[in-house]
């Protein structure tokens, strides 16, 4: 369709990468683990964006989306996962700050 | 697994049991009037605002002392003309007094009816009056003497 | 035909576990039938058995039955058998009969309680233990019949049991005469060691074989002593009978007038082969027993309660027989035992009569003028307290006297001069008995004023507290039924010929019981009079029965000086309780503190309560919780704590000394690990970050040095 | 089947246990059930063990393989005269013991398990014939009397639930070191109880420190004057089937013990100090009688009795022992020893299931509480007058022929002592008449007159062993024939 | 709907003889329908919420024996417009704690998510192309992604009011609408597999022909169970009694929108009412035949077949709009736990065995 | 540059945008709320971008699952965890000093790898436009199959093991 014509692959990449690298900051800064999680949903997505998008581009097949679809129902899954693991820090720490559930620590 | 299939059945099943008489209402006249336009009757023996009749009255303090309220108040000065008034029973019987004072304090009687009862003359009654709504508090106290 | 001899226990055992088990189901007719049957059963077979036994020679004169082996270890023989000899059939037959007629009366007498088929049961058991008893072949099957007669006393007496001091006289009658048993059981240790055998026709084998010392036969006819005497209420453990009044009156009459309580002299006659070894045991036997029933006998004098002065009686009469085998005179003392049975059961069974017709009623002062309203009661009570007074030709009278004489003949004079003193005491308080009862007007109603003063409090028993009873406190008197009074008939009959198959050969009689009883105390005879010949020199104390056919003027004499004292005695009681009512009364007050000693029984239970088992239970408290749990309790918790202390020691060298030493070399190296575990946060975004940074110059040199 | 009889005896009941704890938590008449059926199994074979089974004064029924090869340890089982009572017994009452525990609703699949876990150990030790073997099973039975004191129990059963494990554990740890103590002087190295008897030699020279320390162990089993204090306790706080079973069995362990292994292991020392097992007998006797008459609780109150009664079994060995040498029958003492661990195991379980039957009822145990109850339970009190009348020693019922037979052979061989240990006689009679006419008699209280009569459940627990009471009181020779020539046997090793 | 703008543009040039318009790209009057078309949607939303309300008061007042509104106009008619007035005068009251921002924007993000799911829906047909905003080939799925919208919509009002009971009945209106979405999913799910397309105006099309080509008689009875449960959930995605746990006025107040008034009030009310139509719209499309007639024929002819295919599609819907209130009327609220036993114990089980037998039955026919 | 392609640009970067900026609001907001609110615009202009990709399966899945999904369980969790009556719920950055450069050298880096990159695009002309739907659905079916059932297991799995870490914990 026409439209793909407007733009280049290129925007998507860099809308994506952006996506990824406040995905990353948010990992890195923030204390609340929900935050975090958040942040990972954005890498997440910023990768869906990069799998359809290539593979529309340069695949030009469906497996991309295949995969995006994979990636989102892991993400529904790990989110599932990881939310049940804040809450029960939550209620182990009565904190979900990542910084002060350090009992790894040495 | 079977009382879980009944327990679908008879839920589905009462639904539609409850379904067919809300239906059955919603066709059905509504009992309610529209209370400022139409009125319902009223039986013969409401106790509404209770009323005096200073004419009949013959300050026999009969209802003052029997009011379980206290909300009757009863004055009278020896009349210079007494007159007579027809009790219950048809007898005459002699006004000795004029009333002075006869206030019923609505807001406080509870229309038990006693006075009523104990009136040798009828000249207190339970009215079928019963929008007493005011705007103060001193307006519900009725004063029925005749000034 | 000796095959049914173990139906003889065997039929009252039946009726017993029927009646226990099943008796609330059944009819009170068939409980009685069946209890009454079993009896009557048992008497038949007895009967049956008693002429079988005439019909043999007179030597010969032994039924042996042994039913099956019972204890077999090493010379530990005993089996469950039983052996019928003369003396043992006068026992069954008095037992049974007895038994049976007081069956017939307690129909009567029980008809209206509750625990009626219990009742029957009870009294069947008892008759099959006291059978047991009498027909048993040795020591240990005696021993259980023994003891079955105490439980079944126990259960008997304490069979109203809702009323404290009835259970109480039980657990006293049972506790006493396990004190009794105490010294009957080391008795048969001391005998099985001695002559390894319990039967007593295998002891009798066995002494014949090697004789006895007699330092050992008087230990261990003591020890039987002991038993008996516990059995048969002889001082000192006595004190239970008067107390077994608590339980229904057919119950005293048959257990703790007939039957139960004569087992010790039973035992006694029955052992008397080892007893004519021991003249010491014999003398002490024969002293306890005169001492006995001369001192029940005062103490009957002044007690007020109905049955109290027969339970009195009933030591004192046993002393009496006591007395007689004491001084050898076997066939007396079971003589007696047996005119005892009939008389003694019927003064029982009268005074149950009335108690039953005044209503529950057993103070003698609240009665009075029963005479009137209980012809046959009177008559009956009346031949039975003549019996028992002494006056021939009634059974007592010979009986007694034949202890008499025998005791005076065996040369024990002072033993003599007490017994007949008690004998003019017997006169004395039974016609005392007979006077307050049944003559003069009814007191019942204005001594109920009077303050029940001289009553000795904890001795009250009243054994009717059966509510219909209770009721016609004072009703009309009226005459028992006839269940009653026939049994009382038969044995007032029984009471006045009982002692013709005993007249002495001093009055021409043929003393028909001697005679029938002398094979088996022949047998002690012999031995004593080898005994006797080696010993040599001493002293006549006992001497074979049977041999003093001299002397009859002797015995005629003494013979009409005790009936001469006996109604000398009872004059008196007629003079002091009818003609000059005031005169007991009077003596009373002139010597009050004799009189309040003998109202209270010379204060021997208070004294066994106080000294005795006050000092027991403390000595139990002190045992229990101060030993227990202060001595032994202590010391175990204090090992427990002191190891806790060493424990607790050793962790504090553990924690400052050892480790110490082991954290100092620890810290260095923690220090160190502080300062290299920095990086080390623990925190999750801490790692990420280095994650991040480690791959921007992973990345960074790959590129430089690889794609570069 | 009969060269694995005992196996399957001792293991029948643990069978069950996986079996129970499959079960739901909730079905607690599945478990009870469970527990009721293989308990009867296991009855059911120890009634047919005992039908085939006559006494020869050997052991029978022997089954032995080896278990810890390194160590000589086996897995030896074989029972003759002296254990073959227990070995009725102890299904007996264990089986009684589950009905008994039919109101347990507390954790019952944990208490069912405990219980035939127990069962188990008991049957162990009375099979056992190596001391490994025995031990094992001696400490089997600790750990669940310990949880079943200690969870099921009373107000204080933490209490007594520990001071019963420390008596024991001391104990323990002394038969620990005897055990390895034989172990290291016997030659080859063994465990074998026989073979240890056959080589009694070698353990002279520390014969009288093994024996106190055996007896120790044993004594606090028994329980012997002084270790007795924790008998009243753990039976107080116990429920009311674990009263019985360590009535009825658990003290008998005791005794047991010495007559396995002290008596024919250390023949020399058991000779010179038998006087004063006859002492601590008496002790027993006349201290526990005296203790029993101020008790107030009528557990507490059976269990002193209990000691007074285990005091005769003392007695008997002692007096057989001493009596080896000079009298011709003293095996008449043990016999009477033997016979009364079997008649009180069946009275004094009796006695405690009564004591269990108004418990459950009045929930308390105060015997002055009481008053009359005869009226209101004739039954129930039927049942009591047996079995006390039974402890007492009446004639014509189980305890007497033990208690007499103990004090014929005692008095031959020891004069004082019979005279003293047969004035607990009288003692017996009367605390129990006393408890009895307190409890039973008098005006029945009125706090209790709605109170119900004994059910048909616990009259099934009470019946057969008020069935055995009589039997073996009036006719005792089948008993005495099933244990007479071992314990003939087991004084010539004695006597050596 | 390209050839349907195309129309427009065609029309409205030919109309207003405005060559210049040509020359906007047909994207441009794309959006210009849509807007239009929106707004079109949008009024009759809102007038139906009006009148919605109205009828449930009405419908209330008759099955309780009431009357009803009776003042504002003939048999109170003007009632909702008395309303609606009030609500538009009414003081706008922001709690002093609440997150202005997100308090602000709640309603509003609810009513577009609520106001989207009209986007797709087909309302009848226009020479065989479908009247609707948009004819997604995805349609269904879009219904399904517009109702989970209006969940964070409610969180967002929920938290935002800073008031506990908002907050609860915020978080358990989220909770039974993602819970309640699954069954109706998987209803879909069944549809979606007798059509064989998620169009909806596809799905419409299949069930033209009579009443006994709808979807609901198509394999009966799963397909009546179908519907059951989709309507079932669909009464509690709307929040509306016997689900109405998140407002219960007894426990909650009135739940996520307690603190709300004057015209935000009235966008979740009026949301409330545009769900319950969207929900019966859907329910139409799906089950009964869109606007189709009951009979194999229409009764108008041609061109006014418009008119009676959007009578019947407003008939059917206003009748399951009717139901509802009936339905609330009728049942008593249930509790929170019997709330979600009924969905993941009862609708959910019996939609997947709806999927398994119609698959069942499509395999084998 | 057509017309159409002006609109189409426009919306692109309005969504472009719409995704960059609710992104920054998440990564830098100090409320954690509004971080998670904040999500639900990211994921719409992600559902966005995708329509201009041309799935539209996709597009409404993002927005099923994501917002109705995992942003619902996103804000039940920061509502659970947080005292949920305060309503400033601040979300503090810890070491922003550290991060921003890190994150800024990533960005770098990648923004010079994608222009750089010479990329194989596919001619336009061949870039077919159709439904997703039911071609996603064959190649789940068949090439992606067994992906397909080892991602529902892990669904599975997840469900589970969510269920049971969230599940009440039995009070002693």
């Amino acid at each position: 369709m026409a439209i793909l014509q407007s733009f280049p692959l290129q925007h998507f990449l860099i809308i994506a990468a952006m996506l990824f690298c406040l995905g990353i900051y948010v990992i890195l800064t923030r204390k609340n683990a929900v935050a975090i999680l958040m942040g990972v949903e954005l890498i997440l997505n910023a990768t869906n964006i990069n799998l359809v998008a290539l593979s529309r581009y340069v695949a030009n097949d469906i497996s991309g989306q295949v995969f995006a679809v994979f990636v989102i129902i892991l993400a529904a899954a790990e989110a599932a996962v990881a939310l049940a693991i804040i809450i029960n820090i939550y209620q182990n720490f009565k904190t979900v700050d990542v910084d002060k559930t350090d009992e790894l620590k040495g | 697994m079977t009382t879980y299939f009944k327990n679908i059945i008879v839920g589905l099943w009462t639904v539609l049991v409850g379904m067919r008489v809300t239906l059955k209402y919603l066709i059905s006249k509504p009992v309610t009037v529209q209370y400022p336009d139409e009125r319902c009757d009223l039986p013969e023996r409401f106790r509404g605002m209770v009323k005096g009749d200073p004419d009949k009255c013959i300050t026999c303090m009969y209802c003052v002392n029997v009011c379980p309220v206290s909300c009757i108040a009863l004055d009278g000065v020896k009349s210079d003309l007494p007159k007579k008034v027809v009790n219950l029973e048809g007898k005459e019987i002699k006004k000795l007094k004029d009333v002075t004072k006869f206030d019923i304090d609505i807001s406080r009687c509870i229309q038990c009816g006693f006075c009523v009862e104990n009136c040798p003359t009828g000249a207190i009654y339970l009215s079928h009056d019963y929008e007493n709504s005011t705007c103060s508090r001193e307006d519900l106290v009725y004063h029925w003497a005749k000034k | 035909m000796t095959n049914y001899l173990w139906l003889i226990p065997l039929l009252p055992a039946l009726g017993a576990i029927i009646n226990l088990m099943i008796g609330r189901f059944l009819g009170k007719r068939t409980v009685s039938l069946l209890a009454c049957g079993g009896i009557l059963g048992s008497f038949v077979l007895s009967a049956v058995t008693f002429f079988q036994l005439i019909k043999l020679p007179a030597d010969a004169r032994v039924i042996h039955n042994v039913v099956y082996q019972w204890l077999n270890i090493g010379k530990l023989n005993a089996e469950v058998a039983f052996l019928v000899d003369p003396l043992s059939i006068i026992m069954l037959l008095v037992v049974t009969g007895v038994s049976f007629l007081i069956h017939v009366y307690s129909v009567g007498y029980m008809a209206d309680d509750k625990r009626y088929a219990r009742y029957f049961g009870f009294l069947n058991l008892f008759v099959f233990a006291m059978i047991l008893l009498v027909a048993a072949d040795n020591l240990l099957l005696m021993f259980i019949g023994w003891e079955g007669v105490g439980l079944c006393s126990y259960l008997l007496i304490g069979f109203w049991f809702e009323k404290k001091a009835n259970a109480t006289a039980g657990k006293k009658a049972f506790i006493v005469n396990r004190i009794g048993d105490f010294g009957f059981m080391l008795g048969i240790f001391l005998l099985f060691w001695s002559l390894d055998s319990v039967s007593f026709q295998g002891l009798q084998a066995a002494l014949a074989a090697h004789p006895l010392s007699t330092g050992l036969a008087t230990a261990i006819c003591l020890l039987l002593f002991v038993g008996a005497a516990g059995k048969s209420a002889q001082i000192p453990l006595y004190v239970w009978l008067p107390d077994a009044m608590a339980g229904p009156t057919p119950v005293s009459a048959l257990i703790h007038a007939a039957t139960m309580v004569t087992a010790g002299v039973y035992m006694i006659a029955r052992m008397n082969f080892l007893y004519v070894l021991s003249p010491t045991a014999m003398l002490v036997v024969a002293i306890v027993g005169v001492a006995t029933a001369f001192y029940a006998g005062t103490i009957a004098l002044v007690q007020n309660d109905i049955k109290k002065v027969l339970a009195y009686s009933t030591i004192s009469q046993l002393g009496y027989m006591f007395l007689g085998v004491g001084v050898g005179a076997f066939a007396a003392g079971i003589f007696h035992l047996m005119t005892h049975a009939f008389f003694k059961a019927l003064l029982f069974l009268g005074s149950g009569s009335v108690i039953h017709g005044t209503g529950g009623e057993q103070d003698m002062r609240k009665m009075g003028g029963v005479r009137k309203f209980m012809p046959i009661t009177f008559w009956t009570f009346l031949i039975a307290t003549v019996a028992i007074a002494g006056i021939p030709p009634f059974a007592g009278f010979f009986s007694k006297d034949e202890i008499l004489w025998k005791t005076f003949s065996s040369g024990h004079r002072v033993l003599w001069a007490v017994g007949l003193a008690g004998a003019v005491l017997t006169a004395f308080y039974m016609s005392r008995l007979v006077f307050m009862t049944f003559f003069g007007e009814n007191r019942a109603h204005h001594v109920d004023h009077h303050p029940p003063d001289q009553e000795p409090s904890g001795h009250d028993v009243c054994c009717d507290d059966d509510s219909t009873r209770d009721k016609s406190h004072h009703a009309h008197i009226h005459e028992s039924p006839k269940t009653m009074t026939i049994p009382l008939m038969v044995l007032a009959v029984l009471s006045i010929v009982g002692g013709l198959v005993g007249i002495p050969h001093a009055l021409k009689g043929a003393n028909h019981i001697e005679e029938f009883m002398a094979p088996v105390f022949a047998n002690s005879g012999i031995i004593h009079v080898e005994k006797h010949v080696s010993t040599g020199g001493h002293d006549a104390a006992v001497l074979p029965v049977g041999e003093h056919h001299g002397d009859t003027t002797l015995e005629l004499l003494l013979m009409v000086l005790s009936v001469g004292l006996v109604l000398i005695s009872i004059y008196g009681a007629y003079y002091c309780y009818i003609k000059k009512k005031d005169i007991p009364g009077r003596i009373a007050q002139k010597f009050s503190g004799l009189h309040k000693l003998l109202l209270n029984k010379y204060y021997i239970d208070e004294i066994y309560q106080q000294v005795l088992i006050k000092s027991l239970l403390a000595l139990n408290n002190i045992l229990a919780y101060k030993i227990d749990l202060g001595v032994i309790d202590k010391i175990v918790n204090g090992l427990g704590t002191s190891t806790i202390k060493v424990a607790k020691a050793s962790g504090w060298m553990d924690k400052n000394v050892v480790d110490g030493a082991v954290n100092g070399t620890g810290q260095t190296v923690l220090a160190f690990g502080q300062v290299v575990r920095q990086p080390q946060s623990g925190r999750l975004k801490d790692y990420l970050t280095w994650v991040v940074a480690g791959i921007i110059m992973l990345v960074g040199l790959i590129w430089f040095f690889v794609l570069k | 089947m009969h060269s694995h009889l005992l196996t399957l005896l001792i293991f029948m009941p643990i069978l069950a246990v996986p079996l129970i704890l499959l079960l739901p938590r909730k079905s607690h008449g599945a478990i009870r059930i469970t527990a009721a059926v293989f308990t009867g199994i296991q009855l059911a074979l120890a009634i047919y063990l005992c039908a085939i089974f006559t006494d020869t004064g050997d052991f029978q029924f022997k089954e032995k393989y080896n278990w810890i090869e390194t160590f000589n340890i086996q897995y030896y089982l074989g029972i003759d005269g002296i254990s073959i009572l227990m070995v009725l017994l102890t299904p007996l009452i264990c089986f009684l013991a589950v009905f008994a525990s039919w109101g347990i609703n507390k954790g019952v699949k944990g208490y069912f398990s405990l219980m035939l876990l127990l069962n188990t150990g008991m049957m162990g030790v009375f099979c056992a014939l190596d001391f490994f073997l025995f031990y094992v099973f001696w400490e089997i039975t600790l750990l669940p009397m310990y949880f079943l004191i200690g969870i099921w129990g009373g107000p204080r059963k933490e209490y007594a639930a520990i001071k019963f494990f420390l008596y024991t554990l001391v104990g323990s740890v002394l038969m620990l070191l005897v055990m390895l103590a034989f172990y290291f002087k016997s030659d080859p190295h063994t465990f074998d109880l026989t073979e240890l008897a056959n080589q009694y030699k070698n353990f002279t020279s520390f014969g009288i420190i093994a024996f106190i320390g055996l007896y120790i162990a044993f004594a606090v089993k028994v329980p012997a004057f002084p270790f007795h204090t924790w008998l009243p306790d753990a039976h107080t706080e116990a429920p009311t089937a674990i009263s019985v079973i360590l009535a009825g069995i658990l003290l008998k362990m005791g005794v047991y013990g010495i007559l396995r292994i002290c008596l024919p292991i250390l023949p020399e020392a058991t000779r010179s100090l038998a006087i004063y097992l006859v002492i601590i007998g008496v002790i027993n006797i006349i201290y526990g009688a005296l203790c029993t008459m101020a008790q107030k609780d009528m557990k507490r109150l059976i269990a002193y009795s209990s000691i007074s009664h285990m005091g005769f079994c003392l007695l008997g060995i002692g007096v057989a022992v001493s009596g080896v040498a000079v009298v011709k029958d003293a095996v008449i003492g043990l016999n009477g020893a033997v016979l009364q661990m079997f008649n009180h195991g069946c009275i004094s379980g009796m006695l405690f299931l009564l004591a269990g039957v108004i418990y459950d009822r009045a929930h308390h145990r105060d015997i002055d509480g009481f008053g009359g109850l005869a009226n209101r339970m004739p039954l129930y009190t039927a049942m009591m007058t047996l079995a006390i009348f039974a402890s007492m020693g009446l004639p014509g019922l189980s305890g007497f022929v033990g208690e007499f037979l103990v004090f014929l052979g005692a008095f031959k061989v020891n004069m004082p002592a019979t005279v003293i240990a047969v004035f607990g006689v009288v003692l017996t009679a009367g605390y129990f008449l006393w408890m009895f006419r307190r409890m039973f008699l008098g005006p029945l209280n009125p706090k209790y007159a709605n109170l119900t009569e004994i059910n048909g459940r616990e009259m099934f627990t009470l019946v057969p062993l008020g069935l055995i009471v009589i039997f073996v009181g009036i006719y005792p020779m089948p008993v005495i024939n099933m244990v007479n020539n071992s314990l003939v046997r087991l004084l010539e090793l004695v006597a050596r | 709907m390209q050839e349907l703008i195309i129309w427009i543009q065609k029309f409205v040039i030919e109309t207003t003889g405005w060559g210049f318009l040509k020359t906007l790209p047909i994207e441009l009057w794309y959006i210009l329908f849509m807007f239009v078309f929106g707004g079109v949607v949008l009024g009759v939303v809102m007038f139906f919420a009006g009148v919605a309300s109205y009828a449930e008061r009405k419908v209330a007042g008759h099955i309780q024996s009431r009357m009803g509104p009776m003042r504002v106009g003939p048999h109170g008619l003007l009632q909702f417009m008395a309303d609606g007035i009030k609500l538009v005068m009414k003081e706008d009251l922001i709690p002093a704690k609440a997150d202005r921002f997100l308090f602000k924007a709640a309603p509003y993000v609810l009513f577009a998510g609520t106001l989207a799911l009209f986007a797709a829906i087909p309302y009848n047909q226009l020479f065989g192309k479908p009247l609707a905003i948009t004819n997604l080939n995805i349609g269904l799925l879009y219904v399904l992604a517009m109702s989970g919208f209006v969940v964070v919509s409610i969180l967002m009002a929920g938290w935002a009011s800073s008031n506990k009971w908002s907050l609860l009945g915020g978080m358990r209106s989220a909770a039974q609408i993602i819970s309640y979405e699954v069954p109706v999913a998987v209803s879909f799910l069944a549809i979606i597999m007798i059509a064989g397309t998620m169009n909806m105006f596809d799905i419409v099309s299949m069930q033209e022909g009579g009443i006994w080509n709808w979807l609901i008689f198509r394999y009966p009875p799963f397909t009546c169970f179908v519907f059951l449960v989709y309507y079932v959930a669909a009464m509690a995605e709307v929040n509306r009694t016997p689900f109405d746990i998140p407002e219960a006025e007894s426990e909650l107040v009135a739940g996520f929108h307690t603190e709300y008034s004057g015209m935000r009030f009235a966008f979740f009310f009026m949301s409330e009412y545009a769900n319950m139509l969207a929900v019966s719209a859907i329910a139409t499309v799906l089950f009964w035949g869109g606007w189709h007639s009951v009979l194999p024929f229409s009764i108008l002819p041609e061109p006014w077949v418009v008119l009676e295919g959007m009578g019947w599609f407003a008939g059917k819907t206003l009748f399951s709009v009717f139901l509802m209130m009936w339905l609330r009327w009728t049942l008593p609220r249930y509790r929170v736990d019997q709330l979600m036993k009924l969905c993941w114990k009862v609708l959910l089980p019996i939609a997947f065995a709806n999927v398994i037998a119609i698959g069942i039955w499509i395999a084998l026919t | 540059m057509s017309n159409s392609e002006i609109i189409y640009t426009v919306i692109f970067y309005v969504f472009g945008l719409l995704t960059i900026g609710s992104a920054c609001i998440v990564a830098f907001s100090r409320n954690i709320l509004h971080s998670a609110f904040a999500l639900l615009l990211t994921f719409f202009g992600v559902a966005g971008l995708y329509v201009f990709l041309q799935a539209d399966f996709l597009a409404a899945a993002q927005v099923v699952i994501y917002v109705g999904g995992i942003l619902v369980l996103i804000l039940f969790a920061v509502m659970l965890t947080n005292k949920i009556t305060d309503i400033h719920m601040s979300n503090p950055a810890t070491k922003p000093w550290l991060a921003a450069p890190l994150v800024l050298i990533v960005f770098a880096g990648l923004t010079w790898l994608i222009v750089k990159t010479d990329w194989a695009v596919v001619e336009t002309a061949k870039l077919i436009s159709e439904p997703t739907v039911e071609k996603i659905g064959y190649a789940i079916m068949g090439k992606y199959l067994l992906p397909f059932e080892l991602i529902s297991v892990l669904l599975l799995g997840a469900l589970l093991g969510a269920a049971y870490l969230a599940r009440p914990k039995k009070k002693d």
